[in-house]
């Protein structure tokens, strides 16, 4: 293997961004025919690493070559050239144009010069059936969830003749069956001899089909190592740079007593909520102190049902009660009223304020909760930012820095922040893990206990299904937009049975039919 | 030497730095040209020289482009501004005009309040057709820039309605220690924005709904009532500086008040380094940005520039002005060096590398 | 595996609109609706001429328009679409006055603009400054170019010029102009142009959200210079038509015409922010404006002033039913 | 008018009853001067029983000439128009003779070789009021021993009122070497342009003897300028406009002002009189003059309580 050639080497690559040094140095090596994972936490400079390969930023200092030639790319036009194909972390594609041409604009197929549009969607739509995709491919690509985005993206980089593919943390929007599919057409493509860069913050992803480990730490090399030869507990500790003592399970902590929290009166009860051609009417109770799990295939409505509880969208059928009395959730406004707060799952167009600083981002629910005319006064805004800053690690801890200028994971946190300052009574938390690296978001599960110890409830949607098992008392099953189960998470309830309920309601295993 | 050094940087790097070395040049050149244009007597207890001039005929300009800031940070705008100003003036001076005595201040009083109650609602109906029916904010004020010019005429009958007034007259021509009263207007009005958008939580606000306004929505923001809001406030704006513009010549005309002058508005609060897309906005910068623009209107005139040179060099001076404050523009014309950046913490540990 | 739920959806039935047309659908009909007002209301109305008349008197704004929506697709905003018209008829003007060849005055006509745009859209490609101002300065540098020229009207007698404007195209009792043709061919090269090429495709994709495009690979500084390119020259287009359309060059005409022509792009359905809309809908935003500029002149009994209010009004009430028409069918 | 009786008000429905049609085109409404100009042709229209298609072309050719292919469509009787510019009128105009539609211009010329494309002009003399201004004074400084320097305020630039103003009253100072125009500039006809304009001039040259303004308008926004500076108008500047717009003749009369020539907007019932000869078939002059005059300090006091606009 020695004598092999790396296709990709990066060497001595440093970037500097205004007062943070994202980059110092690193080295970076890729063969043919590998998955490569670069692993990090939240902001060690794995989506910098990409970007400065594929020359969407210039570096401050290093090489990189290319089959033995140096380059120096001018954007990602100029990669896609040369054989890099790149998914860059959240979705960058255009919710304005159709499926099809999301994937292959830029290389239409043409007949005379002119695009050829039918044979862009049989084309587009034989792709997608690869990945087990069956989706209308003229509709706009915007109005799909962000799951579907997701697996277009990966389709358009998978189809072009590529030598080096990318894929920063392609796995983050999917759940179980998407990842699966993933991982066939990364094998494939592997064994095809393409050399592959995977960035996740899923160990079983990384020892299921990775070759080989890089790890990165605050912008600098840790090292690079056989994936056999670096064991679970091992890469942990070189990207967190310490022992690993702080992540023990968390599974004693969930044992709390479920009849003692479902005796009293719920804080809110939804009586046939739903809304028309989103989310058929269903009915849900959340207690205080409560960790409702919600689960199910991406596109299943869960999203929407978060979404109805926080007035996001307004529901046009059933009846809503929040602590017994009945309410009127009109909008947001009323719904951070009566205290629910809502962490959206696409934190880029729904949830940060890019512009803004992350002080400003953090501040910004409790602020209109407030009113504009009584601002939080700068001490109060100070020790709290400091104080979630410090509690979630943000990274840079720098309060004035634009919120835009946050690694992935890092954002994800600062709208973690925003609502948790609220202190809020009920907390809808969609998808609040992903992209987050393994030490936070062990940080944000012991946070969702400890939280819900003390009295909050929790609305969890998550497409890792063991997490939602670990943390809820009761797991919600969502089939086709409806719901279709509610388990008790005892002792008898695993994944199999969530699984069993998400692929064929909730008959055969006798459960608690809704 | 090296902090004199950084503390320069500081200084070049400032947001106003390059906006007010151009009012600086703009100064300059006039002055080399007429070396007087400097000087400022004391006229009949008045300042009174060329600089006066330009602040007092800016105080309209500062005006609008204040309000016009707040709905350019919500990612709007709105060209409605200069006929809001021709309505309003126009409705004052008619008031006015139809008072058997023209110099009670009452009756001043009453006109202006008359014409500024008139100015909300048109404003409200900039913003219920933004924020409550959901128009393209251009388009939308559109209809009222047309019409409202429209309105303006009607109200003067296509007549230009002159008055005789002194209370009225003050709002434009005036003087308040030694200084154009007009200014102190522009001036009290920016502090009182300032004071309610960076003293409240309000600037914060409106710079999340430009920023992005779904988000702003998700937490809690009512989004809608603040993109409402800032269209009332800048008719309100849009009122006062139309009063300005008719009380400095003592004379409303319904065609000719405040013409373009939602594009010197505009030019004034992008010079000023606030972004067309929304999001953050900066008064002192469009302070800065009107004063310049001002400016080069007067340099036109005192420099004799016939009007034809005179639109060619302001087209220069604009991209001048945005050049010079373009990062990407400096960028290619400063030799590369080491930027500021925290030293990197020793290494924890020796880099590990396994053969391949 | 059990199929995911999000091969639930059927294929579409052919005769649900795709939700990206319903805005422009939504205008057709509307403009329909007033122009029958407007036959209802006044008897000469009904002449086909008419509607020939509307296409005559506004192919340039038409032509300027569509470069508009090339613009207005990628996000940008092209404000000096108006003085480029008029610096555009003032050069041929006074070339031709000079007594310069046609063909070679048409050529230079030809080339100030997208010259002209090509310098805009570099600087604000390179130098990432916002489309607004830097068409703003485009705007006063051409104005300014006009009046540097002659600060008066200059008339145009060259042959080839008189007989391109008076040229009558007849069709059946009717006529169109020259211009006409022009423009419906600009449209239907545009039109083509944005659906089935990649620089069509790309301007989408722009208008869609940069920073993907960029990411995607796309050739965003070059589609981005192109369309200001094509801006320009669609004013140059649109210049020479308005000297066929007056035989003049004057220093003050086409003036606010960048309005116009952002209404009519608006009106059109094409969203402001980018990546929606249709040359076609340009079309009919023009179109709109025509009639409503008709029907004012037909009924003849306003004021100046009234005009101004009736025209807002109209403006309003169109816009306001296309928005209601549109959600209705969403 | 056949069968189709319920549409509304047409213009070529009335054609029946033998009521003449005017389509007539306005350039704006862009002063006082061309409001009172409007206001006279809609009055002696309807005095003169002829009925009127007015259209506002918001100081646009285009619109205007839009607006005449309307009117062909519309089949007025007579057309006319005060042009915005001089040049690009032909086209149009022939449009209009090939469906035998007569055309007057009013106010302002056109420049077209074809005379026969329209069939008269009414309107003032522009050249003749700068003249005029000039003549007088000349007159008032013919015993002038040093330099009289004169700023100028011109009109909107390009304009033909402004060009012509300008024109003509050079010609007239040409006569005394003595008489220099040591600062033109444009104010745009508006007061506010006029008083900024005069303020920078007042600023730069020291002496100012005459004030030379294109319109009343901007004469009066020059005179809140030169009170400022702390000079008497009509005093220590002499100052001369053209237009008679009441409030000028206000000034005039006041002392403010030193001298008017007028340019009558009341050019209505002149215009109907062509227009009923023009439909007639009879013969017209190819020029006529509206009635001007011009007026001093004491002519204006006397004029001022009988002045219609
Ligand atoms: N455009 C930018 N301007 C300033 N700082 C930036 C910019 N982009 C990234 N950074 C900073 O660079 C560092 C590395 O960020 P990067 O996005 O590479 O992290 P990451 O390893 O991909 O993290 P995650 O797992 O959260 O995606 C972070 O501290 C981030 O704040
Ligand atoms: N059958 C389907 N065909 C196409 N698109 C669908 C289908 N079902 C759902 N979608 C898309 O998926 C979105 C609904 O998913 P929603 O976000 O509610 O689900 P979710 O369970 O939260 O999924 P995710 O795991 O992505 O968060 C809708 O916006 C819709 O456009
Ligand atoms: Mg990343
Ligand atoms: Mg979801």
């Amino acid at each position: 293997m020695s004598q092999r050639h790396p296709v990709l080497t990066m060497t001595a690559i440093s970037k500097i961004f205004p007062g943070v040094r994202a980059l110092d140095g690193v080295d970076f090596r890729l063969f043919p025919g590998e998955v490569h994972a670069l692993m990090g936490e939240n902001g060690a400079g794995k989506s910098t690493l990409i970007k400065v390969l594929t020359g969407v930023y210039g570096t401050d200092a290093g090489t990189i070559t290319l089959d033995g030639q140096q380059v120096s790319f001018a954007g990602p036009m100029q990669a896609t050239a040369a054989g890099v194909s790149t998914v860059y972390q959240e979705v960058n594609l255009l919710p304005n144009l159709s499926v099809a041409e999301n994937i292959f604009i830029g290389r239409e197929p043409r007949r005379l010069g002119s695009v050829n549009w039918r044979e862009m969607r049989r084309r587009a739509q034989q792709l997608l059936a690869r990945i087990d995709l069956h989706i209308d491919v003229t509709e706009l690509l915007g109005s799909y969830s962000l799951a579907v985005q997701q697996m277009v993206a990966i389709a358009r980089a998978v189809d072009v003749n590529a030598r080096v593919l990318i894929l920063d943390e392609p796995t983050s929007s999917l759940d179980a069956d998407e990842v699966a599919q993933l991982m066939r057409i990364m094998r494939q493509l592997r064994d095809d001899g393409i050399a592959i860069v995977f960035v996740t913050h899923f160990l079983d992803q990384v020892y299921g089909i990775a070759d080989r480990i890089t790890v990165l730490r605050n912008g600098r090399l840790v090292g690079e190592y056989p994936t056999a030869e670096l064991p679970q507990i091992a890469l942990v500790e070189k990207m967190i740079g310490h022992e690993l003592d702080a992540l023990e399970r968390l599974d004693s902590e969930t044992d709390r007593d479920r009849a003692a929290i479902a005796a009293g009166e719920p804080f809110v009860a939804a009586d046939g909520l739903g809304r028309t051609g989103s989310v058929a009417p269903f009915s849900l109770t959340i207690h205080a102190g409560e960790v409702v799990g919600l689960a199910g295939l991406l596109g299943s409505g869960r999203t929407e049902v978060a979404r109805l509880f926080f007035g996001a969208d307004r529901a046009d059928q059933g009846r809503l009660a929040v602590d017994g009395t009945p309410a009127t959730i009109r909008n947001p406004v009323t719904a951070i009223d009566r205290g629910v707060a809502f962490c959206s799952e696409n934190r880029r167009t729904e949830g940060l304020v890019g512009e803004l600083s992350v002080r400003e981002n953090i501040i910004l629910a409790m602020q209109a909760a407030r009113g504009w005319l009584r601002p939080v006064p700068r001490r109060k805004q100070d020790e709290l930012v400091e104080r979630y800053i410090k509690a979630l690690s943000i990274r840079p801890a720098n309060p004035d820095m634009p919120v835009r200028n946050l690694s992935g994971g890092n954002q994800q946190k600062v709208l973690l922040a925003r609502w948790l300052i609220t202190e809020p009574r009920l907390l809808i938390l969609d998808e609040p893990t992903r992209g987050i690296d393994i030490g936070a978001k062990t940080e944000i599960q012991r946070l969702v206990a400890q939280l819900s110890d003390g009295g909050m409830a929790v609305l969890f949607i998550s497409a890792e299904l063991e997490e939602v098992l670990r943390l809820s008392h009761k797991v919600v099953v969502m089939r086709d937009r409806r719901l279709v189960a509610q388990l008790d998470n005892d002792d008898t309830l695993d994944a199999d049975r969530v699984m069993r309920a998400i692929a064929s309601g909730a008959e055969q295993e006798g459960l608690e039919k809704v | 030497m090296s902090t004199a050094r950084t503390r320069l940087a500081g200084v070049t790097g400032h947001r106003l730095f390059w906006p007010l070395v151009v009012l600086v040049v703009l100064l300059a050149a006039n002055t080399v040209y007429r070396p007087s244009f400097l000087s400022v007597e004391l006229k009949n207890g008045h300042l009174y020289g060329s600089l006066i001039d330009i602040l007092r005929l800016s105080a309209p300009l500062i005006l609008v482009a204040l309000g016009m800031s707040l709905v350019i940070a919500t990612g709007g705008i709105d060209l409605s501004v200069g006929s809001v100003a021709a309505v309003c003036g126009a409705i004052a001076c008619l008031y006015i005009s139809e008072q058997p005595d023209q110099n009670s201040l009452g009756g001043v009083l009453t006109a202006v309040a008359i014409a500024f109650g008139i100015a909300l609602l048109l404003g409200a109906w900039n913003g219920i057709l933004v924020a409550g029916i959901g128009i393209q904010p251009i388009i939308a004020t559109l209809i009222l820039m047309v019409a409202g010019r429209g309105l303006a005429q009607l109200v003067t009958s296509g007549q230009i309605i002159t008055i005789n007034s002194e209370p009225y007259k003050t709002i434009g021509v005036g003087h308040l220690l030694t200084l154009p009263f007009a200014i102190i207007i522009a001036l009290a009005v920016t502090l009182v924005v300032a004071l309610l958008t960076r003293r409240t939580a309000l600037g914060m606000i409106i710079e999340a709904v430009g920023g992005n306004a779904e988000a702003s929505r998700l937490a809690g923001v009512r989004s809608r009532r603040i993109t409402f809001l800032v269209y009332v406030v800048s008719a309100a704006c849009a009122a006062v500086a139309g009063f300005m513009m008719t009380a400095n010549v003592s004379s409303a005309d319904g065609n000719a008040v405040g013409l373009w002058v939602e594009l010197d508005a505009i030019l004034a609060v992008v010079i000023g380094g606030t972004s067309l897309i929304g999001g953050r906005f900066y008064l002192s910068g469009t302070i800065v940005g009107a004063l310049i623009i001002q400016t080069l209107t007067t340099s036109v005139y005192a420099m004799n520039i016939d009007p034809q040179t005179a639109l060619l060099f302001k087209a220069v001076v604009v991209i001048a002005v945005c050049l010079i404050q373009a990062p990407a523009f400096r960028a290619r014309f400063r030799r590369r060096q080491a930027p500021g950046v925290p030293p990197a913490a020793p290494v924890e540990k020796q880099k590990e590398q396994v053969p391949a | 595996m059990t199929t995911t739920p999000l091969a639930a959806r059927g294929p579409r039935a052919w005769w649900r609109v795709p939700q990206r047309q319903v805005p422009v659908l939504a205008t057709l009909a509307l403009l329909l609706v007033m122009y029958g007002i407007g036959v209802s209301q006044y008897r000469a109305f009904s002449n086909i001429q008419v509607v020939f008349n509307i296409f005559i008197d506004n192919g340039f704004l038409l032509v300027v328009a569509v470069g508009m929506t090339f613009v207005i697709l990628t996000g940008g905003i092209d404000l000096s679409v108006g003085s480029v018209v008029a610096m555009t008829a003032m050069v041929s003007a006074s070339l031709l006055g000079d007594g310069v060849h046609p063909a070679l005055v048409l050529l230079i006509a030809l080339l100030i603009g997208p010259t002209l745009g090509f310098a805009m859209g570099c600087v604000i490609h390179f130098f990432d400054i916002q489309p607004f101002i830097v068409t703003l300065a485009g705007m006063f540098f051409a104005r300014g170019m006009c009046t540097w020229i002659s600060s008066t009207s200059i008339p145009i007698t060259d042959g080839f010029w008189t007989s391109a404007a008076q040229e009558r195209i007849r069709i059946g009792e009717n006529f169109v102009t020259v211009s006409v043709l022009v423009a419906l061919a600009v449209v239907a090269v545009a039109a083509y142009t944005l659906a089935y090429t990649r620089l069509g495709r790309n301007v989408y994709a722009i208008g869609g959200n940069q920073q993907s495009a960029l990411l995607m690979g796309l050739p965003v500084g070059r589609t981005k210079i192109a369309v200001y390119t094509i801006s320009g020259l669609c004013s140059a287009i649109g210049g020479i038509l308005l000297s066929f359309y007056t035989l003049s060059g004057a220093p003050l005409i086409a003036v606010g015409m960048e309005l116009d022509t952002i209404a009519a792009v608006v009106i059109g359905g094409t969203l402001l922010t980018g990546g929606s809309g249709y040359v076609f809908g340009t079309l009919l935003g023009v179109l709109v404006l025509g009639v409503i500029q008709t029907l004012i002149t037909f009924d003849g009994s306003l004021s100046s002033w009234w005009t101004k209010i009736v025209i807002g009004g109209l403006l309003f009430a169109f816009i306001l039913l296309q928005r209601l028409v549109g959600i209705r069918k969403k | 008018a056949c069968g189709n009786s319920d549409t509304g008000s047409d213009a070529g429905d009335s054609k029946g009853d033998g009521q003449i049609v005017l389509g007539f085109s306005q350039v704006g409404a862009e002063s006082g001067w061309r409001t009172a100009n409007t206001n006279s042709i809609k009055e002696s229209a309807e005095k003169a029983g002829i009925k009127l298609q007015f259209d506002d072309a918001q100081q646009k050719q285009e619109n205007q000439i839009k607006a005449i292919r309307n009117f062909i469509q519309q089949k007025v009787d007579v057309i006319a128009f005060s042009p915005v510019v001089e040049s690009g009128w032909d086209t149009v105009l022939k449009e209009a003779k090939d469906a035998k539609i007569p055309v007057i211009l009013t106010d302002r010329a056109v420049d077209s070789a074809d005379k026969s494309l329209y069939k008269t002009f009414i309107g003032s003399d522009f050249v003749k009021e700068g003249r005029l201004a000039g003549e007088w004074l000349v007159e008032q400084k013919k015993s002038a021993s040093g330099p009289v320097n004169i700023v100028e305020l011109q009109g909107t630039t390009g304009s033909a009122p402004a060009n012509d103003r300008k024109k003509g009253f050079a010609e007239a100072i040409a006569a005394n070497p003595n008489l220099k125009v040591v600062a033109s500039q444009s104010g745009d006809f508006t007061r506010a342009g006029g008083k900024q304009v005069m303020e920078q001039f007042l600023k730069a040259n020291p002496k100012i003897d005459v004030l030379f303004a294109h319109n009343d308008d901007m004469g009066l926004g020059a005179l809140e300028a030169i009170t400022a500076a702390g000079k008497v108008p009509g005093k220590d500047i002499t100052i001369i406009t053209i237009d008679a717009v009441k409030d000028g003749m206000q000034a005039l009369a006041d002392g403010k002002f030193n001298f008017i020539a007028e340019c009558s907007p009341l050019l209505g019932d002149q215009l109907m009189d062509l227009v009923k000869k023009v439909k007639a078939g009879e013969e017209v002059p190819a020029r006529v003059e509206t009635q001007e005059t011009t007026f001093t300090q004491e002519q204006a006091k006397a004029a001022l309580p009988t002045r219609k606009y």
